[in-house]
């Protein structure tokens, strides 16, 4: 024992700081769900192995962190450029905003929006879940954060990790850590947290209530609607041109069935790599003096009530829908509308199922999930707009 | 209740509001302001979200019908098409209604909301 | 209809320019031609796209444009920086001539260069098609085009968009958007340019001329070609070893044999990459404001007539060195010349079997289609070189 | 014919030359300069691609040939090769014939070029 | 030849120096090197063509090279952009020690550590090979380089590409060229170079010693091993965050089972496009006039040195751990303790055969030959790590 | 010998010691030192790489016991992990002896190298 004693004294060991050890073990805790549980694996492991490798103690006078990055500096009366870290020069695309859309890139051309196409009157759910949005900005702006920090926070009720990475970018970078863990782990969490609201807020027999087949979309209907999409969401609220834009490019590669070899890249390699370098530095971002503050629970806090509330205001509308229509919409559906594909709308299949084994919801959940996405996005682009004028 | 921001770009409004906080006449007159202003924000941020998707939507159940004219003057290459069509229609009316009624209701928000934004 | 009209102008809708709604028609036009005509469709749909993202008219004090560019401030003692956004991130590698060389890569690691390998003397007409650029370039000149703007007007007739995008990167930037379109444009155009110049200048009996099957081609002689081919242009034109040292590097790693899997990313996952990207991007840099104005205009009418130009320098070159040759080349082969590769090469190819239906052309166009590749990489190196150097 | 130019780094030459143009006298001798310029770098220009294109010609009409002794020292694998040096024999010939008569036209070309050039 | 030789003096034939032919016979003799012998070509192939390519003599006023980056400078009251090179931009990657983390992200992603895993105490092996790079860095030292050239040529005896290229880029920027060069020809020549050294000194017994069949290793093991070892050498020697983060992050999306597409990426397109862009513009950075130097002589020099005494520390290692050890390790196995991976477990192999043709040494050589890696990461974080401080 | 160098950063130092150089006395005081310095990393460097690899060499040896523990109470799905604890036992034992020697001898040269640093 002595031996190892006297080592680690001279090492980095005992340099690290309780709240590293915090994060290192959160990470690890991320790891760990992913594997176990396989909830957002494609994140999770990315997000905590950063996590691990943005809390080991470094030494004094390296550029090591996310957070090291390249400057110019004007010595006499010339421009000497000051190198960044690795891991800023990858954070790059975090912090510009760059990676989400290029994932809503991979996003478009992997989405068949066939089952929304069919059923355009389940798009209503996607919109009306975004309320998770709205009411967590105002509880924000309650918690007396600032307009800009509480557009940033009230984008996790999104259920979208890149919507939410790209919004913090714009308005609040020192919250992006915060926000993205938070909407990531409650991503991760959907299967925990929607169930309960659901069956609060339905009844048995609407649990059981049954939809109709969809019926089949024509290949022209498919290639014409992200181009009628883009333009009507955009010229509505400009400022989810970019992620919106990427969202339907993708989705053009895909239907447009003459560039099938660049869909293909975009949702594969193209995604991967961005993924892995999105999750990566996200996770490194989150060194523990930075992260660990009271903010951060407020975050985690207001996150979870968002995803409640985007939850609850799916299923309400679709039973105020109800009211209006013959065709009855399963009010559980309801809940895809947060997004978080496509998590949500496996949820919705499970808690229909415990019901009624034969009823068969998923398909149905897929129009509401991906409208959702489009929802948060237009949530993104309105509070980006509305908040990057104001300079109060 | 406090929280430590530490940002330098907000410092110097939150030691404003710090300050004020301590004058409690102030208090209700300052925080209030951006709450306020945010609950506008909040209204019209759904009601467009709302409207986006709403306009997709009418958009999507008007499509097969247009379509299905264009189809008569330049035919699609795969049949999809024409058993798709019928159905569509019948869906499509139950749509108008749905539509109709959620449009009202927006309308009659959103003008609620722009005069009170015009107000103040 | 109402309620539809006082919301609108509340919108983005109203603040449209007629130039934005333009370039938006402009962009499906593209998408649709893309669709229907399969023309060129990896580019096609990503400019045609770009073009309908980039003339969403944004709000002001929002930086969405490919033009708003990132950049440094001094603010009393400090440097600054103002992020730039998205796009223009994305069109950086547009801007500094990034992109075309690592397409070229991409095309080296496809192009079999053996037709031409087999018959050398084939490669003269993809020297001759560059007569196209050259008097375009004058032409451009007379119409009080400055030098730089000439150089880039006249590579649209090099008929290769990578080597148009790559020149007028460097010489006339403000023209980019005009040139890439242009360039695109008319090289999906190509089945239409081509033919009645074909016809026009070539009789019944030349164009029935068979041509003898190629010889096997050697792995050395492959594996030698691309290096020695780099040494001898670029030591002739240095100013193209930049594109040209790409596209060979790319030929080497699929000839070499011993790299296959380096080849097959470079053909595969990156080039689609990188034509995402740039496709995308141009297409967004085309807004209303720098691209509908009379330059464009010109710019495109010269376009067309380069191609026309080209493609006949290409024929009666053919038809010249008949005079020496007894196995005569049938002229038609000199139209694929101007690159444009492959549909060129299909062109010549369909023209012929109008003639004779045994009639097999491709083979022997794909010499020249792939020479005139290497022949306009060669004209932007001249002219980048020699008007770079210019500074009157 | 005058097009409405804007970037800055070309307004001062461009508005110096329609000065110019309202002057007659001018106006033959400062357009032409430029397009002047241009024909000597359009011709050097096209006779740098023939001669690069012809040297890569005549290098691969060369190879098989210089490979064929290669090949006798140091055997390549596959048997593609030998069968190949053969009939590019008598292409290599004709070849020959026509790189000769280009390549004289193209270096009289040239030298008129160079000689105009050097004289302006 | 009057016509050619006229000719050639009017282009970029004669203002090639000498030592640009050299360095452009110097690359093709790698790339021939690569395709006959097959020695390491995924990287001589790229480096032999950038050698090629960065060897042309460029007009003068022309931006081409490597080394022509960009810059801001400071014009009257504003900071404008000076655009750097095509081959800059790339070669940033290299200059700011980003590529090498992503190769090892790949190299994380293919890396199979279950012979190390089952059998601990071959790692020391790995270990030991590090003194090569120690006794390197005194040898460098001793000839006058200075403390941080030392450190930078020290690293070549870690036989590991990357590893090489990320501390030069830290460490001694202007000798890279040199140390990436001799890094990649001695690892190609690793068949040549060891085998000697181990026959020397091995008696025959020792070399024909057969070692027991590895234990199958356990998924938990496996998944668990990335963090831990991370943990474990990050702490210990936090210099090698970057390289050892990536390498452990690229094996955990490999080993955790649920992120397999990313794996897949992380080995396949993005190491190689990584690769590409490296291997290219390490190679065009061996400009004559930078890379034709006393000291790159002197670099050679020691790195052949280097790697023998790393063969030889890794051969002496495996007999002296025989003194404690009951079930004997071949010594051979040691020389794959430089890394290398795999050429260096492929010699221990053949070497192991040409005394019994029935000894499978290669599994179990490839344990210190991964652990060499490991090795050689902790020791360029320690070389970073104390050069970067001293300033003196 | 004097090898040329010419990057900026060092040109100082080396004018320094190419004058020192001149003066015998000064010759064995100057050159040593960063020698001398670079022993002390060059000992320090090779130690910090054995200790890190050593630890993880432990660790890995100690694994399979602790995983058979957690196994008893979170069992793994497939069976691998069984038939793997029993043989690494018995390596796991004698690792132990090995890790012991080495540690030791590690243990003590860490421990003077620490001493001739604080020494210096
Ligand atoms: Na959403
Ligand atoms: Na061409
Ligand atoms: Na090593």
């Amino acid at each position: 024992m002595d031996i190892i004693f006297d080592f680690l004294k001279t090492t980095g060991f005992w340099s690290m700081t309780f709240g590293n050890a915090i994060m290192i073990i959160i990470g690890i805790f991320f790891i760990t769900l992913a594997i176990v549980k396989d909830y957002e694996p494609l994140l999770l492991v990315p997000i905590g192995m950063g996590a691990v490798v943005g809390n080991i103690p470094t030494i004094a006078g390296m550029s090591l962190s996310v957070y090291d990055v390249h400057s110019w500096q004007q010595i006499g009366d010339e421009i000497i450029y000051q190198p960044g870290s690795v891991l800023s020069y990858i954070y790059f695309g975090v912090n510009q905003g760059l990676y989400p859309p290029l994932i809503f890139l991979g996003i478009g051309a992997m989405t068949d929006f066939s089952t929304m196409l069919s059923n355009p009157k389940l798009i209503l759910l996607g919109a009306a879940a975004q309320i998770g949005v709205f009411l967590t900005f105002l509880g924000a702006l309650f918690l007396e954060f600032n307009l800009q920090e509480a557009g940033a926070i009230g984008i996790i009720g999104g259920a979208d990790g890149p919507t939410a990475i790209f919004l913090s970018a714009k308005l609040a970078p020192h919250l992006l850590g915060a926000i993205a863990i938070a909407a990531y782990s409650y991503m991760a969490l959907v299967p925990v947290i929607q169930p309960p609201i659901m069956r609060l807020l339905t009844t048995r027999e609407e649990r059981l209530i049954r939809m109709k087949a969809p019926r089949n979309v024509s290949k022209r209907e498919k290639m014409i609607f992200p181009i009628a999409a883009f333009l009507i969401t955009t010229l509505i609220a400009p400022g989810a041109v970019v992620l919106l834009g990427m969202l339907f490019f993708g989705n053009l590669l895909k239907e447009s069935l003459v560039t099938e070899r660049l869909a293909n890249t975009a949702r594969n390699a193209m995604i991967d790599i961005v993924t892995i370098l999105l999750g990566f530095s996200v996770g490194a971002s989150t060194q523990a003096d930075t992260f660990l503050r009271p903010e951060s629970l407020l975050i985690f806090g207001l996150g979870a009530l968002s995803f409640a509330i985007a939850t609850a205001g799916g299923v309400l509308f679709a039973k105020f829908m109800n009211l209006f229509l013959t065709d009855k919409i399963n009010p559980l559906v309801g809940a895809a509308g947060v997004s978080a594909v496509p998590d949500s709308a496996r949820v919705v299949q499970m808690v229909g199922q415990q019901e009624d084994p034969h009823n068969f919801l998923l398909m149905h959940a897929m129009a509401p999930n991906v409208a959702g996405v489009i929802g948060s996005a237009i949530a993104a682009g309105v509070l980006w707009a509305v908040l990057v004028k104001e300079s109060f | 209740m406090i929280i430590p921001f530490d940002t330098d770009t907000d410092s110097i409004i939150h030691h404003a509001q710090r300050l004020n906080s301590l004058m409690p006449s102030h208090f209700m007159l300052i925080i209030p302001q951006d709450l306020d202003h945010g609950i506008s924000i909040a209204i019209s941020g759904m009601l467009i979200v709302v409207f986006a998707l709403l306009f997709i939507s009418l958009f999507i159940a008007g499509l097969p019908r247009v379509l299905a004219i264009v189809a008569k003057v330049w035919p699609e290459v795969d049949t999809h098409h024409g058993k798709a069509s019928s159905p569509s229609d019948s869906l499509a009316s139950e749509d108008d209604a749905i539509f109709a009624a959620i449009g009202f209701v927006l309308h009659t928000e959103f003008q609620k909301q722009l005069q009170s934004e015009s107000n103040s």
